[in-house]
């Protein structure tokens, strides 16, 4: 199946763009997807570490089950607001 | 309520004039604005960025919240994109209720929480380079805690 | 600072935007305004009086109190007297400072204290008549206790 | 001596007022002058119960000692904001 990964704030510059298209097994989780991209940043560990991550623009947990045509984003602690 | 995501200046004086009915006693506002340093460093801009239909989302779901909560009777939460200038209102919530109480307390929390859950982020321009703000850390049942990426040791 | 007892209009955009300077991040605002009912019972208008010299020199060790106890920038406290309608602001309280947290807290600590301190008054005019509304218990330091009246049983 | 007392709110009222000359014995204090009026005022004890008093605009003890002159006010428990 096909999921849209967007990206957002510093994943952006780290994973060189807003968005890809990824392929993934049938049944995969949202903790599946996150260790392709630990392993793609395995340079900066820390930088996954710290993010959440929305399946069709609702926060998900890491046992979710991803499906064909899903919305998944990267989402750096958020720095809204002001200081 | 009103909530918003725009990209140009925050409309504060209308917006909290618009908030006032007869049943209120009380209307407290909060302006976010951007301050002219960062822990000393000198700030020239701020560019800001959102995922922005989940940001509204999650936005519209706070004030919600927040009525429900704190049982005051109207919120806006405003919230302004783009590249903001040192003295530029970045965020503007105005709460409006009969006692100030609970308008106190639904406008810091909503400050509060929209900063550790609404996906917005900022990336602050100094005179010498630029840097995505740190974030607050996301509320424990938002991050994917044994994500399979390490973790925290 | 700004403080100030006024019988017109408080021009509260031009107040609070007067406030802003380079190192704020924050700008907290009350807006007290009055409602159209107490306790259920319809209010037509409210008539402010004040104990005018005292209340300034009150408001203005009030604003210097918050400076220095919550560490924020500015404030600006401003009342109004004489008669005010239902949707009126009797009372707006400004605070800017760099950090939220201090700015919510130092407003809120001025509404409180003043609401408690400034010797201002008002009387209710309801449909069916008038009363001066109960106030706020004065703190414990500014009773005079054994006061040779009867006092608490 | 001699003090100006000032009333405010529902006092006004009660002493029929904004404000009276007062003579007192020299060395009176605050609270010899709130007997004064908690006397006129003896069908409504809580009246002065809750009341604080100001001498010269500043809060005043009941121990004070008043002087020639000085600007009393007797001021109701105060209702400023909004409610």
């Amino acid at each position: 199946m096909r999921v849209t990964v967007l990206f957002f704030g510093v994943l952006k510059e780290e994973f060189g763009g807003e968005s890809e298209e990824m392929e993934l097994p049938e049944g995969s989780t949202v903790g599946d997807l996150l260790q392709r991209y630990a392993a793609r940043a395995a340079s900066r560990p820390k930088l996954l570490q710290s993010l959440a991550v929305a399946v069709n623009r609702e926060y998900a947990g890491v046992a979710d089950i991803l499906q064909q045509g899903d919305e998944v984003a990267l989402l750096p602690p958020v720095s809204g607001g002001a200081r | 309520m009103r909530i918003e995501i725009v990209e140009e200046a925050i409309p504060a004086d209308q917006i909290a004039a618009a908030m006032k009915a007869g049943a209120d006693g009380a209307v407290c506002v909060f302006d976010g604005i951007v301050r002219d340093n960062t822990r000393g460093r000198k700030t020239l801009y701020l560019d800001y960025e959102a995922y922005r239909d989940m940001a509204l989302s999650q936005m519209r779901a706070l004030a919600e919240e927040a009525i429900a909560k704190y049982g005051v009777r109207d919120v806006a939460l405003v919230h302004r994109l783009g590249r903001l200038m040192v003295g530029d209102t970045s965020v503007l919530i105005v709460v409006a209720s009969a006692h100030r109480g609970a308008a106190f307390d639904a406008c810091r929390w909503l400050i509060d929480t929209l900063k550790k859950t609404v996906p917005i982020w900022k990336k602050e321009q100094f005179e010498d380079g630029a840097v995505w703000a740190d974030g607050e850390p996301f509320p424990e049942e938002i991050v994917p805690q044994s994500n399979g990426t390490g973790g925290q040791p």
